[in-house]
């Protein structure tokens, strides 16, 4: 038997360097510090933060989470500290890591998500943008930005005037064809794509008669959804030049190595992380491992090696 | 932390509550009363979450093999009520178990000059017995004990072994008092000649019932609450209660995992 | 304890009654025949056909099913005997059962679609037609009739010319918005509407590096899609004044009955088939159990009795 | 048909070969070899479909309690290749599963005056015991069992106290031959007199080659097929394997699961 030698686990994200394609997600990974004791932090490419806005958010009645078959619903209602308090007491903790932390941000309007890109834009500890366009826009009857291609366009162009970093729009999947979303964010001046954020499900409670969340629906995420996402992942890829991150029921290196092969650059840990705090870790350390055991000397080469 | 905990036994202790006892690392023996932990059921995706609960006991126990070394458990107390509560209860003697503990922040002990009234309602006995284990080393400590039926009154003789005066209450009158548990604590505070702090877990409704009389007593009061949780971590955002001051306009949520699970019932909102 | 008395199971689904609201799901339950050893068929509400074209069909290539994370991806291929074959093969056994036959079918175009309704029409021994508007328009560059609301009206209405059955139309999860394809299935002639069909999913081997399923992508059922299905049947509930039949990894008594409290008439088991060939009469007998303990009198008390 | 089978016992018998005995009821006593059970491997839902196996064996054992009265149960022999499979090889004795059986369409016994050839590779063999008990009755029977090494060469002891004549060959020569079992298959029929009838089950490639050899030697062979199945009872049509005179123009698929395993191979599309 050769020895095996160490494979190549860094990638290029829209211009950031990444030691290996393992990100963790939004909403999942609270704003780093909360994994610290869990994670080291520099194991892992980089790390997404809460989703933030221009105000602090209080977020939505309990119950906010609910168990479903292979996943889970929340409806945590975007609770948030606000970019104020983020850069007061958050951006700290982020310089004392050597890893990329990119900011994931939303708004209620075009204008709220510019602006929040500005703000952004001005942190060094911030090393890239995602954008949230799940949410609704309040100014227009409530229409989701992320399920109508020229909403979507028009908050990217809008972030992307307001910010020279490097730009991932993160997709919604309740959408008819992700690939127009993916064309449209694309021709408005994204640098990455991410996807997917959560699909949007329900549960009731038999004897109470009642909605199990009190939101009514909530996001859905984990191992239950990757078969959507790992779809979705394979469509944009195919469609589009941007990189792209792939997200959804990540739960293992086998499965973050599915999403390469899709077409991702880099993928991201969402629900995992609640179940094993230690997931993303994990998934990177066991990603090296069968790459040297299958001989494989840079993950670059999965990256869309799909044979369809 | 998180680590791998063999089953020492899990033991059926009243018709649906069972008592299981683990070994845990030498950082977990100094777990404090009301801290909580969150255990994986299986390492299969069904159950997808890890279950809270709290700590029941901390002690020490001798393993044939290790030459004598004495090693530290925990115990926790659970109620079978769904899928996860289920399975655990069919684990066995040398079964593993995946934990994340000690977790949140426990009860805050105060000063010996008090008498101490620990209320518990069904299984939020559970965590109150390392409580009441700690308080009886410096104070006079009291349990009210209530619960639906005489199954739901838990581990009672274990509380009396440390010295604490136990009143039972059951809504059917099968055991202590016919009614609720509040009564007898009210009967209790009517009595007390000096000063007093309360400490009360169990079902919201009777939390609520317990804060309300703290209130309007000025009786120091802790309680320990529950809320779904997915991390245990403070990363989800799921386990929220509305805090004091909370309303739709100004919301406060406290993270229970993390600020809690036990708080100042005086922090909490309240419906009167 | 009062004695419990024995509920009232029946619904009226667009005017077919049926003596309990379950029913199988198309493609689950082959031609009923199948499971008769395992189900006493006149124990259910209703069986649904596997879906019907004017010309047999073989389908996809092989491996066409695979497992994933609480459910499963089929891509059959719509393969089925085709409408004479029915006929001559499979109706007189429908005539030997005392519960009505539904004939789900689809066509590659308008036409072929309305041609299935007549002949369909002409089947004394089918009680009513779901249409499966999942289907892609070989006509129109292959878009799903299902995902664009004026295709499906289309279909609809050619179909409604062509027949006086109860005609359902079995709604495509892979939407932006289901509320705006009920309505326009509604506008356009429907009489009950089946909610969900499968939603598109995939699963990689990684170590082959190519797709499981021959066809690439397939239809994604089960446990897994449950919350999906829920929210969707309480959209359109609330939407449209048609009955529905709620569909999606309903397992047991107590998902169906979620189903119901959903706003669904009648429900469908899918999967569940596959998993315990019985499962259809147990979820009616169950649900038959639960409304006793409960006591509640009439099932039809439960249609959309959600309290939100 | 669905019942509820013990386990009577459960044990490895080659490295992640694993032998389980169930009981089974009496219209089960009656299968035909080639039949396939389908097992349910927990309740819950991960695995969520049932797993396709063999009938490697029936018999009757009498039961302790049940007075004498002999019962029959049935056995299966498998590999652990993921999720499944591993989780069967947990199961104890006394442990439930869930079955159906005895599902699809078994081997044709023929007459009595043909040399029966039956060639397994792996755990193809699993099929094949019973047929080989069965015939034993009339035929002279030989046994090519191939594997990749040693350990997949299984319960060749089985085959020889049923008076069979075993050939065995592994790709790496650690058991009989070096090379591939259709090599022995190829001789014994170069040798042969009479008439001979193949029976066939194991890897695609393999059953291609026994095929191939079949046809051109014009000997009548039936393969048992395996098939990604959901339903097991031909209502999923996710089973099906080329027919014949199957093209991408006129597709023939036959439904593994009630039309086989077990196929005459004449019936379906080989590659050459
Ligand atoms: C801090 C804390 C401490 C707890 N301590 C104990 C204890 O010592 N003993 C004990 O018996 N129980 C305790 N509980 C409640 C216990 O967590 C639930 O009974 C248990 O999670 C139910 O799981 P299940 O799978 O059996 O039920 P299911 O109903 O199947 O669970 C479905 C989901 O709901 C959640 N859930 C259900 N009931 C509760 C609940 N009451 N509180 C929070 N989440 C719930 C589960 O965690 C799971 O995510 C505690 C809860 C919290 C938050
Ligand atoms: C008619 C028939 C008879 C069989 N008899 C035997 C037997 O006697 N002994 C034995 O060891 N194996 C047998 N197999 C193969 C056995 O079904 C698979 O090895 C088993 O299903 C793998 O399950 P898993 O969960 O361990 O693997 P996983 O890879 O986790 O399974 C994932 C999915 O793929 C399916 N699958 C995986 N491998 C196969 C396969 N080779 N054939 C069909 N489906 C597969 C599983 O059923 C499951 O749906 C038979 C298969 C068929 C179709
Ligand atoms: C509790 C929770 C909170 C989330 N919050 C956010 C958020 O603030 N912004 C965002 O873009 N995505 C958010 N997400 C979506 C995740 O980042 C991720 O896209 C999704 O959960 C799918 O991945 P998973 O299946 O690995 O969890 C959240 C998900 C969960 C479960
Ligand atoms: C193997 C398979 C075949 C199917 N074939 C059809 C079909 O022919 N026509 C149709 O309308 N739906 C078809 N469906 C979809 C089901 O009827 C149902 O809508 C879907 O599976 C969701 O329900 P479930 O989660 O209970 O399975 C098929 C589903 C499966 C799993
Ligand atoms: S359980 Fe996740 S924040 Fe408390
Ligand atoms: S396994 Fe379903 S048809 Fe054969």
């Amino acid at each position: 038997m050769t020895t095996l030698a160490k494979p190549d686990m860094t990638v290029n994200l829209a211009g950031i360097p990444l030691r290996n394609p393992v990100m963790t997600a939004s909403g999942t990974f609270g704003y780093g510090e909360e994994f610290a004791e869990y994670v080291d932090l520099e194991s892992i490419g980089a790390f997404v933060t809460k989703g933030l806005s221009l105000k602090a958010r209080a977020g939505n009645p309990t119950p906010r989470i609910v168990e479903t078959p292979g996943g889970m619903l929340n409806a945590i209602g975007l609770q948030n500290v606000g970019i104020d308090a983020f850069i007061s007491k958050k951006v700290p903790f982020l310089r004392s890591v050597n890893t990329p932390a990119i900011a994931n941000f939303f708004g209620n309007t075009i204008d709220e998500y510019a602006e929040m890109a500005s703000r952004l834009d001005e942190i060094p500890e911030v090393a890239a943008l995602e954008i949230n366009i799940s949410c609704p826009n309040v100014k227009h009857g409530g229409i989701v930005f992320g399920t109508d291609p020229d909403s979507a366009a028009s908050v990217v162009t809008a972030c992307r005037a307001a910010t020279k970093k490097p730009l991932i729009v993160k997709l919604s999947p309740n959408v008819t064809d992700v690939v127009v979303m993916a064309k449209a964010c694309e021709t408005a001046g994204a640098d990455a794509l991410s996807l997917i954020n959560t699909l949007t499900g329900m549960a009731i409670d038999l004897n109470r008669r009642k909605p199990v969340l009190a939101n009514v629906t909530g996001g859905f995420s984990g191992p239950a959804i990757k078969p959507i996402a790992l779809r979705m992942v394979w469509q944009v890829a195919k469609a589009v030049k941007l990189p792209i991150i792939g997200i959804g029921g990540i739960m293992n290196a086998t499965d973050a190595l599915e999403f390469m092969l899709a077409g991702a650059t880099a993928i991201q840990v969402g629900t995992a992380s609640f179940i094993n705090p230690g997931a993303a870790q994990k998934i990177a350390e066991d990603m090296e491992a069968w790459l040297a055991a299958n001989g494989v000397a840079d993950v670059k080469s999965l990256i869309g090696a799909l044979e369809t | 932390m998180q680590f791998t905990s063999l089953i020492l036994s899990n033991v059926e202790v009243s018709p649906g509550y069972w008592r299981m006892r683990m070994t845990a690392p030498p950082e977990c023996a100094s777990a404090h009363p009301g801290q909580f932990i969150m255990v994986r059921v299986n390492g299969a995706i069904d159950p997808l979450l890890r279950r809270p609960f709290g700590i029941f006991d901390l002690g020490t126990y001798t393993p044939a093999q290790s030459g004598g070394v004495s090693q530290p458990y925990l115990e926790m107390l659970y109620r079978v009520v769904g899928k996860g509560t289920a399975m655990l209860s069919t684990l066995h003697e040398n079964d593993l178990l995946d934990l994340l503990a000690p977790l949140g922040k426990g009860f805050e002990l105060r000063t010996a000059d008090e008498e101490k009234l620990i209320v518990g309602g069904g299984v939020g006995l559970a965590p109150l017995y390392l409580l009441a284990k700690e308080l009886v080393k410096n104070s006079k400590v009291r349990l009210f004990a209530g619960g639906r039926t005489r199954d739901d009154i838990l581990c009672i003789t274990e509380f009396e072994r440390l010295g604490v005066e136990c009143y039972t209450a059951t809504e059917d009158g099968s055991l202590g008092e016919c009614g609720l548990v509040t009564e007898a604590l009210l009967r209790r505070l009517d009595q007390l000649q000096g000063k007093a702090a309360i400490y009360a877990c169990g079902p919201h409704g009777m939390l609520n019932a317990v804060a309300n009389i703290a209130a309007t007593r000025n009786i120091p009061c802790q309680v320990s609450l529950e809320g779904y949780m997915a991390c245990g971590v403070g990363a989800c955002l799921g386990c929220v209660a509305p805090g004091h001051s909370h309303s739709s306009e100004t919301p406060d949520f406290r993270c229970v995992c993390t600020e809690g699970p036990v708080f100042e019932s005086g922090e909490l909102k309240w419906r009167d």
